[in-house]
């Protein structure tokens, strides 16, 4: 009895641990690159301190700044999740991009022609989504459990056959008329609605995107399929020797990757643009692999780091009204910080090791050698 | 027949082009990985560079000016790298994706300063296309292989240089040791930290050579963002090519050749955007079928610290 | 950028303007080009800046990364009270619809597109007609014997950025003047993609100019934004004629054998725009098409290489020209 | 009071040799914990010096001090009775000391001649001359006689022949201290007992030789003096040849230690694993396991000799069901098992415990409680019918096994990476020896631990023995195989050559071993 309870209460302390040492290299990071990219700024001539009021009023300054940096995070969780999710079993999906499409075409085409269902269409269309992105997230998988294709490559490479594929489907098949090249509007009342408050275009996607979050958390560290997914990802010589198949775990940690991009595509469909345009949106899923590796793979991390990017982005627009500060700072600001979040040893040196000791829960290192 | 051939000399002329910075980047990216740094960066390094040597050029007016600019900046860049992930130990990953940002950013931001626009850079002095006396006459290939721009010549001289220098040459020998064994390289008294930033450094040199062949050789202009994807491409070449010199630039001419093939392709008979899917679909296909396991050098990815 | 004091103190009525005229606080966004385009968004941006120095009124430009800001732009620029607040490109279509509705009291309007909103101007042009009279020199020219051109080829091309319908309207316009000019010409068509990335890949332009001046052009349009320094640069190397684009090309890449350019006053339609906003008839609502008659579109001169070109493709030039303006030349929208 | 007067006092059969190596004070500490606590030891010229201590006492990190591996927070280093600052391995090289890691550095892909040389490669011009290379391993090879072929490729070499690359890859060096950590730890004993001669060879020629190793005979037998680290502090240093297994024992941990291990007379039941004309082929694609067939009884241990890398591990996860055969059948209690995975055999109460703990039998990223529900974390009562996982459940029956298994310490929570590596044994025994099993493999089953672990495993496999168990114990420690088993298989090139009581005598068994009788 008291065996458990200790047991339980240093589980906890060692989980705050862990928490609070996850969060010191994103911060330091944070710190350091608002520091180098105010050197930036004197550079050009500007007052870093009215840059970053404005970066800072730009992102949360107001219900509509707030709403800006919730809409543009949305997405960011569903592809930072689809690379979390892959990472935690020992593979790299840099294909969230293409799955973002996958989904998002999906949602456009069935969208259109379920509609006459009214919100009713919601949730059968994201399931399409979460499916067409499921399946296409299993195709890299299969590759590699079958043929032994390195998913790095079978997922760059599918990206692009994606994007095409989409634009194919978007342009020639299921093309409306109209001066915007794309496929028609979804009816409005089958769209994903928003959320009000005065958060301007930020819409319910967001609560889908955090239930996501929440159903990988679990998915991952509540369930059996989650352990085997860990275990695999950790050790796959020990995985093999419990008995589990590294073949399906490697093409079920892509697929539901996959799943989570393509979720991601349709709720951008559904509730932001309501249709596919061509050009549709680029870099989603690139800036997952950021925003997840900067969340540590942790949902939590995901979504924390989503937001950051997002309020990131919704601030540069601020600062460009602002200030002669150029939009492309907020990339390079955006570099900085992602260039020291995972300097363990820079953070070390000025924090001393025992911060190092505090946040290793999460190996970032391993999982590649594949 | 004559006409086969008339059309064969243009298609593996544009083959040679497409492959020419992908060849460069993909040598680069093999020397990064065989010392155990992952180098999803190339993409950046190729894109500072190609800025890099335009800026110089236009400072100059010459070519070669430019070149040396390139090399500096694709050094400079590769050493953030470098620091970043050999000293600091940070995700290599990540930080590869870092410097793509920003040099995306950086050189957005750089245009403005140095040529006082946005989107596409003046003209430069370029390297013009040479064609070698001899060579250049045999019939069909001659053109297409040598009457290239002088860069493309170093391409060639890069690929047999690359080869000898990781597989005869003591550094070549501690280079793939520190990728596959750090700890092996390090129990015998060689500086696994320096091997790799030697490693990550001709990685940046060789992505500005990619970097300024595109902006100099194949054009004589910078564009914003005018890589396009091609260090990924690259990166590609160079596991399809199993971490081999000669199989990365067999990989890269093999991309380029699709590529070549898109625009010699009639549009109106198939999609653009399924002659665009070939290429991918192409290494899809060979990686699945005959490329069987890549097996990469064991310690990459993986900070070394001794404690 | 630069927003000043607001819309207080600071601001200055225009020079000649009387005292009945309405206040205007011009401002735009780009697409996803953004500025440095050296196409619709830098014309766009010269008309406006045009405006703020004539009227002496402070001018806004806000950048966009990526689709989701386009709405968030343009409702930043209304709810600060900037008006007319121009977004250029067709891009930008749906985005438009939805934030006029939401400012009923903001100015809006559109370059290359087509919204139905009261407070919506909408400006497009009729690439068709200037890339008609392109047609007709490059149907021309390529029967010329000059150092650039061949007589024996009857070969032109087109260098198209992203496929789009607004890509098509170039297409078809030049197709048409080829065809007008010389039956017998081929025309060939090529596109560098289907994604944006398609207007920003010169060495993918230069490629397809290649491989287009293999098949025998000798002279090759471009409608594909920075795509085209890729033209440029086979044309330079491989001694044939390229027609620029958008602005007046000749003047940007002055290296380059550039015939002429199809020049599109994006600026001019921004310019009297704001002007008429100023006077109190913003024309909200209205479709305004602008082509050859108004100086919407119009060819830029030869410069350099007017000595090659002959006397009677010059007349033929205007004859096509006027032919257009009296309604006596259809052409067509489309690719035919 | 572990000081010592470093060269008086002290009489070794070297005791005339002058020092060569001294460390004094060594102190270096990991976050909480104190690996070196003040140690000091001497080297003499021509003498073989061992180091003996419980897993995790602190040996392997001294050595990696005097190798430039780590650097002391105190204490200096004397060579030649000169101060010696070493920072690196570089420097260590440069000293004439060389060094054979517990775990192997060598790199697989290269050959043996290019490992050996890098860093010090010959050139021909710029290139490596590779054929000086090869030439002069080749020398070195046979001039201590260390046969391994400097053109295969370290990939392909067994155990002993790595670990001669090693000890060549020193030798290159002109090392005039050699330090082995565990050499003989994977070593068969006739490749022990050639190591040992080379290493007399070695010392003869003026070598100086530090060994580290938990086998207590093998001490005796090569080392002059032996010094003995607990916690990190030097308790003792003896002459070989005035002690004994016992007191060097009792000495490391501290307390007596039963060195024999008493067994009562088997009680065999019925056959509970059998395997008949097994075929398994290697994970290189050749045939490992030819047609092996045998029956393990309940309430007995069948042991299985053999040289490393002539089937064992194929034959052992054939069994377990984590590798198919090719042919043949496996029956648990009868039942034919053959087409059944890992995960049903073990529900048919087979367990298995492997022989690298680190890449197979633990997650070392795990929590102890999740490496303990490796195998069951989808059975009741770790999850329910729906997929979830009870993490509490896993916690509470962790930390129960942890604590009878007296793994220490026994906190279900920390990761298995940060236990020593008899700790990590202990903790896959608990997970294999809980839930009742009616078929134990054990495969290695003390590699690497210390005296103390080891007499603990023993008595917990005797002790399932004793409760009907039927237990294949694979070994290549002969030691071990002879005292625990009822029956010995010898296994020589994947087929059983012979069948031998326990009280058969090392040369039997070795020629055995080495396919050279019957
Ligand atoms: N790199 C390290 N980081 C943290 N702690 C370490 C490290 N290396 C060793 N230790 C600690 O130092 C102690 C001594 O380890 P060492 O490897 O020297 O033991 P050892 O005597 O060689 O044990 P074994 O017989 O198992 O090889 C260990 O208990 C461990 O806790
Ligand atoms: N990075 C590390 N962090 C914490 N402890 C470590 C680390 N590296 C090694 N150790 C500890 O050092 C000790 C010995 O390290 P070593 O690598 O020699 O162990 P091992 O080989 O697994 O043990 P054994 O020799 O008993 O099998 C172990 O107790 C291990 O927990
Ligand atoms: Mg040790
Ligand atoms: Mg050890």
């Amino acid at each position: 009895m008291s065996a458990g309870r200790g047991g339980l209460s240093s589980a906890l302390r060692a989980a705050l641990g862990r928490a609070a040492g996850a969060l010191v290299f994103p911060l330091v990071a944070i710190a350091l690159a608002l520091a180098v990219g105010a050197v930036i700024v004197l550079a050009t001539g500007n007052n870093p301190l009215a840059a970053y009021r404005a970066l800072a009023v730009g992102a949360v300054g107001s219900p509509a700044a707030i709403g800006r940096t919730l809409l543009n995070a949305t997405p960011l969780i569903f592809t930072g999740l689809a690379v979390a999710v892959a990472f935690r079993a020992g593979l790299f999906n840099i294909g969230g991009e293409g799955q973002l499409y996958i989904g998002a075409i999906t949602a456009a085409i069935l969208g259109v022609s379920l509609g006459f269902l009214g919100p009713l269409a919601i949730p059968v269309v994201l399931l399409a989504c979460l499916l067409t992105g499921f399946l296409w997230g299993a195709i890299p998988g299969l590759l590699k459990a079958r043929f032994g294709a390195h998913e790095v490559i079978t997922t760059i490479m599918l990206n692009f056959v994606a994007i095409n594929l989409a634009t194919y489907l978007a342009l020639k098949p299921f093309r409306t008329e109209g001066l915007v090249p794309g496929t028609d509007f979804i009816d409005a009342a089958a769209r994903i609605p928003t959320i009000g408050l005065g958060l301007g275009r930020a819409n319910y996607g967001l609560f889908v995107a955090l239930v996501a979050a929440a159903a990988v958390y679990l998915l991952l560290w509540r369930t059996t399929l989650g352990f085997r997914l860990r275990a695999v990802g950790l050790s796959p010589g020990a995985a093999n020797y419990a008995g589990m198949s590294i073949g399906t775990s490697t093409v079920l940690a892509l697929a539901i990757g996959g799943a989570m991009a393509g979720l991601g595509g349709g709720v951008e469909v559904m509730g932001v643009y309501g249709k596919m345009s061509i050009p549709f949106v680029s870099n989603l899923g690139f800036n997952g692999i950021g925003v997840a590796l900067l969340g540590r793979n942790h949902p939590a991390g995901v979504v924390l780091g989503a937001l950051l990017f997002g309020g990131l982005a919704s601030g540069a627009q601020e600062l460009q009204f602002e200030t002669d500060v150029p939009l492309d700072l907020a990339d390079v600001l955006l570099a900085i910080i992602l260039l020291l979040v995972t300097a363990t040893r820079l953070v070390e040196l000025i924090f001393g090791k025992r911060v190092r000791e505090m946040a290793s829960g999460t190996r970032l290192d391993e999982g590649l050698a594949s | 027949m004559e006409e086969l051939l008339g059309g064969l000399a243009p298609l593996l002329a544009s083959m040679v082009r497409n492959a020419t910075p992908l060849v460069f980047a993909a040598l680069g990216g093999m020397f990064s990985e065989r010392s155990g740094v992952v180098n999803i960066g190339l993409e950046g390094l190729m894109l500072i560079s190609a800025f890099a040597g335009v800026a110089g050029a236009f400072y100059s007016g010459s070519a070669w000016v430019g070149l040396l600019f390139a090399l500096g900046a694709g050094l400079g860049f590769a050493l953030i790298h470098a620091l970043m992930s050999i000293t600091f130990e940070a995700d290599q990953i990540i930080s590869g994706t870092a410097i793509n940002l920003l040099a995306l950013g950086g050189t957005g931001f750089l245009m403005e300063l140095v040529f006082g626009r946005s989107g596409t850079s003046p003209r430069v002095q370029g390297f013009e296309p040479v064609a070698i006396p001899v060579l250049s006459e045999i019939p069909v290939v001659g053109r297409a292989f040598f009457d290239q721009s002088l860069l493309v010549y170093l391409m060639y001289a890069m690929v047999p240089l690359t080869y000898l220098l990781v597989f005869r040459t003591p550094f070549g020998l501690r280079l793939r040791g520190t990728g596959e064994a750090p700890e092996a390289v390090d129990t015998a008294g060689v500086s696994v930290a320096r091997m790799r930033y030697y490693g990550v450094a001709l990685s940046g040199l060789l992505a500005a050579l990619g970097g300024v062949y595109l902006s100099m050789g194949i054009l004589s202009a910078f564009t914003e963002g005018m890589t396009n994807g091609r260090g990924f491409i690259a990166l590609a070449a160079l596991i399809f090519g199993r971490w081999n010199p000669v199989g990365a630039a067999g990989a890269a001419f093999l991309f380029g050749l699709a590529q070549a093939f898109i625009f010699q392709a009639p549009q109106d008979v198939i999609p653009l955007e399924f002659l665009q899917m070939i290429p991918y679909v192409l290494t899809i296909v060979v990686l699945a079928g005959f490329g069987g396991r890549a097996v990469a050098p064991a310690a990459i990815g993986k900070p070394y610290r001794k404690e | 950028a630069a927003c000043g004091g607001g819309g207080g103190g600071g601001e200055q009525q225009g020079g000649g303007g009387g005292g009945g005229e309405a206040e205007v606080r011009p401002a735009m966004v780009t697409d996803v080009g953004g500025l440095g385009d050296q196409s619709f968004n830098d014309s766009a941006y010269r008309g406006l800046k045009r405006a703020g120095e004539e009227f002496g009124v402070k001018v806004e430009v806000l950048e966009s990364n990526a689709p989701t800001d386009y709405v968030n732009n343009l409702s930043q620029l209304a709810e600060s009270g900037y008006s007319p607040v121009f977004a250029i490109g067709f891009l930008m279509t749906d985005a438009v619809t939805e934030v006029s509705q939401q400012f009923p009291d903001t100015q809006f309007a559109i370059v290359d597109s087509v919204v139905e909103q009261p407070n919506v101007a909408s400006l497009v042009f009729r690439e068709q007609e200037g890339s008609y009279l392109a047609g007709v020199v490059a149907g021309l020219m390529t029967q010329e014997e000059t150092p650039y051109t061949n007589p024996d080829d009857k070969v032109v091309g087109f260098l198209g950025g992203q496929e789009s319908d607004l890509i098509r309207k170039f297409q078809a316009g030049y197709e048409a003047g080829v065809e007008a000019a010389c039956p017998d010409c081929e025309v060939l068509v090529q596109y560098a993609g289907t994604t944006p990335e398609a207007f920003n890949d010169p060495a993918r332009g230069k490629e397809i100019a290649l491989q287009q001046i293999n098949e025998g052009a000798d002279i090759i349009y471009h409608a594909s934004g920075a795509t085209g320094a890729g033209l440029f640069e086979a044309a330079r190397e491989q001694k044939i004629f390229a027609i620029g684009v958008d602005s007046d090309q000749a003047k940007l890449f002055p290296d380059a054998p550039i015939l002429t350019s199809v020049v599109k006053r994006v600026d001019n339609a921004v310019f009297q725009t704001i002007e008429a906003a100023r006077g109190g008839e913003f024309p909200g609502g209205e479709v305004q098409e602008f082509g050859l008659e108004d100086g919407g579109l119009s060819l830029a001169p030869f410069y350099r290489f007017d000595r090659f070109v002959p006397q009677k493709v010059k007349d033929e030039v205007d004859r096509a020209r006027e032919g257009i303006i009296s309604g006596e030349i259809k052409v067509p929208e489309k690719p035919q | 009071m572990a000081e010592r007067e470093p060269t008086g006092g002290q009489a070794g059969t070297a005791g005339e040799a002058p020092v060569v190596l001294e460390m004094r004070g060594i102190t270096k500490t990991f976050g909480a914990v104190r690996a070196n606590d003040g140690i000091s030891i001497s080297l003499r010229r021509g003498e073989v010096l061992g180091i003996l201590g419980e897993n995790g006492a602190g040996k392997s990190t001294l050595m990696k001090i005097l190798y430039g591996l780590y650097s002391p927070d105190a204490g200096e280093i004397f060579l030649d009775g000169e101060r010696a600052e070493i920072k690196d391995p570089k420097d260590a090289v440069e000293r004439g000391i060389g060094m054979v890691h517990q775990h192997f550095t060598l790199i697989p892909p290269l050959t043996v001649a290019e490992n050996i040389v890098l860093g010090a490669e010959p050139r021909r011009g710029l290139a490596v001359d590779l054929q000086r290379a090869v030439r002069e391993t080749g020398e070195l090879c046979e001039r201590y006689g260390l046969r391994v072929d400097p053109r295969a490729r370290v990939a392909d070499l067994s155990v002993g022949e790595q670990q001669r690359v090693e000890i060549l890859k020193a030798l290159y060096r002109e090392a005039r201290i050699l330090v082995l950590d565990e050499p003989t730890a994977v070593l068969t004993p006739q490749e022990t007992e050639d190591l040992f001669s080379t290493l007399k060879e070695l010392v003869a020629s003026g070598l100086s030789i530090i060994l580290i190793t938990h086998k207590l005979g093998e001490l005796l037998g090569v080392s002059d003096r032996i010094t003995i680290i607990r916690d990190g502090r030097v308790v003792d240093t003896v002459p070989a040849a005035r002690t004994d297994e016992r007191e060097l024992a009792r000495l490391m941990v501290g307390r007596e230690v039963l060195l024999r291990v008493e067994k009562e007379e088997a009680e065999p039941g019925g056959v509970r694993l059998q395997a008949e004309g097994l075929v398994v082929r290697s994970s290189r694609g050749t045939v490992a396991v030819r047609g092996v067939s045998l029956e393990v009884r309940g309430g007995e241990i069948l042991g299985i000799a053999g040289v490393d890398g002539n089937g064992q591990t194929e034959l052992a996860e054939a069994l377990a069901g984590t590798r198919p055969a090719e042919g043949g059948a496996v029956r648990l209690d009868g039942e034919d098992v053959t087409r059944l995975g890992a995960k049903a055999r073990k529900r048919r109460g087979l367990a298995y415990v492997p022989e690298d703990r680190m890449a197979k039998g633990l997650v070392p990223d795990f929590a102890l409680y999740e490496n303990h529900a490796l195998k069951t974390y989808d059975e009741p009562p770790y999850a329910s019918r729906w997929g979830w996982l009870r993490p509490a459940a896993m916690r509470r029956r962790a930390a129960e096994a942890l604590r009878a298994f007296d793994v220490r310490p026994p906190d279900p929570d920390l990761p298995a990476r940060s236990l020593s590596g008899g700790n990590q044994q202990k903790a896959i025994l608990a997970r294999e020896l809980s839930g009742d099993p009616g078929v134990i493999i054990a495969y290695q089953p003390t590699r690497g631990v210390d005296v103390g672990a080891i007499e603990f495993i023993h008595g917990q496999l005797l002790r399932q023995r004793g409760e009907g168990k039927a237990i294949l114990l694979i070994s290549l420690e002969l030691e071990e195989v002879r005292s625990l088993s009822d029956g010995i298989l010898v296994l020589c090139d994947g087929r059983i050559v012979g069948e031998v009581g326990p009280e058969a005598t090392d040369e039997e068994l070795g020629l055995l071993m080495a396919g050279r009788a019957g």
